[in-house]
């Protein structure tokens, strides 16, 4: 989308994303049931779905400590959502974070309409507050696998609303703020309601589900914190295995199975399109999986259940950002090549480093992230069997250059490694001198269960 | 009054306790136990992390015999678990001073 | 709505809930696809939700004996819903109890269509009948908690069935039978409507998901059930502490998850509501869990995983009765003050009485409800940002007092908990007659697994 | 279906399932919401369900061999069912397979649309296709079960991928290929219609969701495997229990919940059809349970929930041949018989001829699909509740018979037992030449977690 | 010293530690252990497969105690453990050479 | 021969299995143990029941060992296990009869 400028008074004129004006018969019932049912199945991946997957990987004597940062911190995030989250995050302001309105959900009524990618259809704005919602919730929840079995509960908490307030709000806004298809009517309205739009979105950055706005920002504050917080005690001499593999199998299942409501639901509409992302969230993960452990089979001697549940997460991360641009073997290719990355970031990248990032959140969802963001500019292209890019200004999809929009992608990714990773920075420096990162050395030993949650997870 | 502990492998227990059973002993009691010894374990690969496990699962019996009995039980136990490759387990027999029966009071070789 | 009284002739002339006059082309398959979707829901909440959040919380040798009593309660009760509940409950009777025209669904095709809260608007009869199916099964599945680990599995199946017999069908028929709203189209056809509708429903009492219905009943009959059976041996001298803490986990996540068909598809409709509807269940639980495991931070030291699980369970429960009528913000006050209260009963009101509520049926399940009914009638208030009463004869928003509304809210605490209470001394002192209620002192040391059912859970 | 000549041009000339002419306006997008959300049921029902609930019943050594060897099938078959297995099974070829109009999904896209039971009604075909998808997968998966714990896990691969492609796709072209009802337009246009569909579809077996494409024919081909694979190490000599039931139980809730999608999703519809194939789907499922663990109780003293799960597995696979054509007290009578008869096929059956069926795919699935096929020509009669067949080119239910359908009824499961049983001999065989069937002693009794995978499932 | 070794029922855990403890007894290790004994198990269904499971839960308490403590905490044990059915469990009493305490270095009876 | 067993704090297996593989003892057998003692243990807290967790995890090695490396293997376990906090664990020692290795039937400190 090309940004010129307009009259600011012509832009505040756009109804953004909401638009009272149109007839309540512009929502089809079907894609409130979609959404609706999107929404549900975002929950189920984070509660039990990621809260399972990383519980399952942690030590015995961790694991509610791991359930509990992810159950509380989904909680409390759902209520920053309502009380100001949504509305800086998806109201018109200014091309970083948006405004007011929306505090406390304020003029949100059951009237209230939002836009989708097709002119003309709305959705319950409603319905679209609390999908959104569910992403704003998961996403902080996936930093907690990076320092996981070390941090303070509190702490915990007080990072990851930090980090909510000041990246992923923002970043959420920058990628995916617009005025929403209806304000394209002619070049010079579609410049006014582009210029409108968040920073990311205006450089023309593809993310249909979340690559970068989730997986890159979670995977940055992943690392930053697994450096913050410095490595477990006894790290790399004591064993440290998933204390429960078919746990962690559950919990990659349910990932799997609610990501269907996080890529097709951002479709916001239940149409063909969303069938093709449905199949593309499913042949990426599939052969990310089978990538993943057969790569292990072949340089390792045995495929393993935790590699083909790891691949399965790289590929519907990697998909993630791409998911309503390419075609299905695009997809297939897409998760080969995120599951033999995120292996490659999993065991030499981590290994070289030496920074423990305890359930690998960097070595999944960033690298995974980067890849799935890159990837698209690739085979969005419809020679490649994409969709390209569609034009509501000319009503078609417009012409493609691979290049151009990797670049625009880069800028994507690149924006938000430096965003996230400076307030996360900023973030941990803070709690650390508030409160203090880790729990001491004896606690760590006993394990976090019986002494931050006063519990024993199995008797 | 003698105690056997027999460490043996896991799926030998039934062919142990059929064994010793037909000797007319009447109690075992018996524990997981983790074994390290000349057999080797395997390893284990969590993504990058590789771990060697050799403590392999094993299963401990206990009985106490009466000395007559010591040698028949032995001998039993020996042949049921004995599989004739690495890892068959070891026997240990130390001298018990006394062993009472809670439920009734009885003690020494009564209590058995 | 008031009432008056109307020749009974017209009244057997309004076609209850279903009306086989109006066209097909009223149905809208979003509004199917939604119900369905929630039926599932429902179902996933307690096979396996509810049964691996009550699973979890006993000890590991009656583990078995609850998933048990609750898998195959759902099963008993689905088939006699088919055979007699759903007609005695939703078909045309009395104020206390339906008619016998649905006796073994005859007449229940798939053409039948029943009304929705809106004009003009049905759904497939037959998506209505199994969406009331699960919650006639959910309902006796949740007393099963108060008098776990010591109760023989015939009498918990006997008792269940009679007290789901003469007091769920009954309360959900007086509660929730209703004309519909096309029978409203004047004052008067809609006097005559209100006249056959159920006591409480006459009454005025809003219970939009079953506050009343499910939760006050089943956790009233929960009451009575842990006094008659009495204490479990060595109860507050051993330990009992949960044996599968993530277990309660993956149990109280499926629930919420789960509990979105609950309230949302009592909406029965796919529309804007159904999405406030969402929001307020999802934020209401949200704010319980945090407001019950902060408490515990504040006053015991540590927030626990059991606590945050059971706040939102506490705040699942109360915002069922008010999900359709409140705002997002009303939602979030009554999470807050059902978690802090559920808490109270659960610590000091059961310390105080001796009561064994193995899992707190009453404490979460009755308290909870009766708190979300009575906060019902205050954040309904369109001045609270409520949606207040829709008046179908004037088809607007009638006058709000809050006030009244409490006194009619108070009528369905009153019946609900007097009903209940009296059908289960009676289900429970004839059970106790013919079978006996406890197992063996033996039995339930060993546990209720090897001997009742003849299995082991782990080996 | 009456099924006369036609010439093979015109046949040609009828656009199998997929009618681009028409318009998208034919398709409702509440019917794709549900079709989606079916999918992602069906998902659920595979993984996790069908995981837990094999992975529950095997001993903890090998409980990740099996969660492992259903995941990446599950991953395998989703390839291949994109690469070529959609395109033989569901484009027109002749009465046995499909042709190559669909290989790597080629011509299938966002706009392509395919027919459903009514006529005018399409949903698109993206969306059949990965409905489709998740039917190819789960059914090698259910394979898995009945050589469970000793089978190398390359051989467990190729076979099933052997299996699905000789097996799984021509059968499901058999049985479900049609041109779609649009092409009834007259006697002349349905004889031809007719001439182009399956081969079992020809002969007028009714298969509503997969009771011969999905459970006979896994059925027999797990018994040709216990066969083949020889009995575990100490069958019959040592207790081999399941390691974990309340596994067992999450899976069979998963299955139940998840089976919504499968049957009701087969529906292509969200109507007042699909609510009925929910309704039977759950009464059948509750009403099998019951019998089952209520006849274990008489007989063996106690009811047990592994013979509730069992039986409501029992009964799920009984009804989803029959879910479409019976009502509710049809479906009840199937899960009652169902329950009973797969019972004593496996306790009887099994012991009377010495076989070591893991898992009991054969017992429940190919026996339960039996019933249910079978039973389906019973209670399908309108005389019975039933809904009789509907003859597209007269627009009206068809006059029926009950000897004539069952006769039908024996063509699908005859055929369909012959083909499996035949193509699983040579799959077997051929796997055991190339690779060799089963691991060495030493493996199976450490067990295949640590040495085929090199994990552990519990530290 | 002696080494103390009971086989209990696991519901009489807290009975017997309480009762050990009011003789100052200050150490007990704890195993969870299965039994095979008089007490007659449980028979088992899994679908068509029967099994008897003659193995019980018990909890094996070890204590060390000095020689004069011994007889004390022989009734101790007893007195708290005995229900009177078949099952109570068993005694053994053996001698230890020495005890170690780890963090101390002490030995002998300091180190109890 | 000499039957040592020590109760330690389970974080510390690892280094006392290197610290007496060291000395080349060749056979170590681990059980996963509670150990009641000076140690205080933990309140946990559910809903309204407060319980006192005094039982802490604790792993059990026996070994056997001749008598010349008795006060060696003693030496290095100490060392190795020893954090100097309350709760390091003990060591107790008693004399075996004999020592038998089921798989060659040797006895003796052959079979060590
Ligand atoms: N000296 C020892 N002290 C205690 N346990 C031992 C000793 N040596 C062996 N064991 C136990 O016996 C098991 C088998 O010993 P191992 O050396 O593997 O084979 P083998 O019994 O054939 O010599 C070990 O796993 C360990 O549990
Ligand atoms: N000879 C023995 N050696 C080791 N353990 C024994 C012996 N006899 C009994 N036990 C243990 O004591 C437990 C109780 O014994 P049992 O014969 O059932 O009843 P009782 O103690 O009343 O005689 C058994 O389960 C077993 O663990
Ligand atoms: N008399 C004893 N008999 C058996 N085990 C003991 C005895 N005393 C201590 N233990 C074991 O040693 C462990 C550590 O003892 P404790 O008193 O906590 O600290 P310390 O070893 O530093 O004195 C205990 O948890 C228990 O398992």
């Amino acid at each position: 989308m090309k940004t010129r400028t307009l009259p600011l008074v012509a832009a505040l004129l756009l109804a953004p994303l909401t638009a009272m004006a149109e007839t309540a018969a512009a929502v089809d019932k079907g894609d409130t049931a979609w959404l609706l049912t999107s929404t549900a199945l975002v929950i189920l991946m984070t509660i039990p779905g990621l809260a399972l997957f990383y519980g399952g990987m942690v030590r015995s004597k961790n694991v509610l400590s791991v359930l509990m940062q992810v159950f509380l911190t989904f909680c409390v995030i759902a209520i920053a959502w309502a009380v100001y989250g949504y509305s800086l995050a998806f109201t018109a302001g200014n091309a970083f974070v948006g405004g007011a309105d929306r505090l406390f959900m304020s003029g949100l009524t059951v009237e209230s309409i939002a836009a989708t990618f097709s002119k003309g259809v709305y959705v319950p704005e409603m319905a679209y507050f609390v999908f959104q919602l569910t992403f704003a919730c998961i996403t902080p929840c996936l930093i907690v696998g990076a320092f996981a079995e070390r941090l303070k509960f509190s702490a915990v908490l007080v990072f990851l609303l930090f980090w909510f307030t000041f990246s992923y709000v923002p970043v959420a806004h920058m990628v995916w703020f617009w005025a929403g298809p209806d304000a394209y009517t002619d070049a010079e309205a579609g410049a006014a309601a582009g210029a409108m739009a968040g920073f990311i979105f205006q450089k023309g950055a593809l993310d249909f589900a979340g690559g970068t706005v989730v997986h890159i920002n979670s995977g940055i504050a992943g690392l930053v914190g697994a450096i913050f917080a410095g490595r477990r005690v006894g790290y790399g001499r004591a064993p440290m295995p998933p204390h429960n593999l078919p746990m962690v199998m559950i919990g990659a299942s349910l990932l799997w199975v609610g990501w269907f409501g996080f890529n097709v639901g951002s479709n916001l509409e239940a149409n063909g399109l969303a069938a093709q992302v449905f199949a593309n969230t499913l042949l990426a993960t599939a052969s990310a999986a089978v990538a993943w452990s057969f790569a292990e089979w072949i340089w390792r001697g045995t495929p393993t259940v935790l590699g083909a549940a790891s691949g399965a997460v790289a590929g519907l991360v990697a998909i993630t950002p791409a998911c309503g641009w390419v075609g299905p073997m695009g997809a297939i290719a897409i998760g080969v090549i995120a599951g033999l990355l995120c292996l490659a970031a999993v065991t030499k990248l981590k290994a070289r480093f030496g920074y423990d990032d305890s359930l690998d959140v960097f070595g999944v969802h960033c690298v995974g992230g980067i890849v799935g963001s890159l990837l698209t500019a690739v085979f969005c292209s419809p020679s490649l069997g994409g969709t390209g890019v569609y034009d509501y200004v000319a009503n078609a999809v417009a012409p493609y250059s691979i290049g151009g929009q990797l670049v625009a992608q880069l800028w994507g990714v690149g924006v938000t490694i430096l965003w996230s990773g400076a307030v996360s920075v900023a973030g941990y420096a803070l709690v650390r001198a508030l409160i203090g990162l880790r729990v001491s050395e004896d606690e760590e030993r006993e394990g976090l269960d019986t002494r931050s949650h006063g519990e024993s997870a199995y008797t | 009054m003698k105690l056997i502990t027999a460490i043996i492998k896991p799926f030998k227990l039934d062919d142990v306790r059929d064994a010793i059973g037909e000797l007319g002993v009447l109690g075992i009691t018996v524990t997981e136990v983790k074994g390290f010894g000349r057999q080797r374990g395997h390893t284990e690969l969590y993504r990058g992390a590789e771990y060697v496990v050799d403590f392999l699962p094993k299963v401990k019996l206990e009985l106490a015999v009466s000395d007559e009995l010591l040698d028949q039980a032995l001998e039993a136990i020996i042949r049921a678990a004995r599989t004739g490759k690495i890892g068959d387990g070891k026997i240990f027999v130390s001298t018990l001073d006394d062993v009472i029966r809670i439920r009734t009071g009885e003690t020494g070789a009564q209590a058995l």
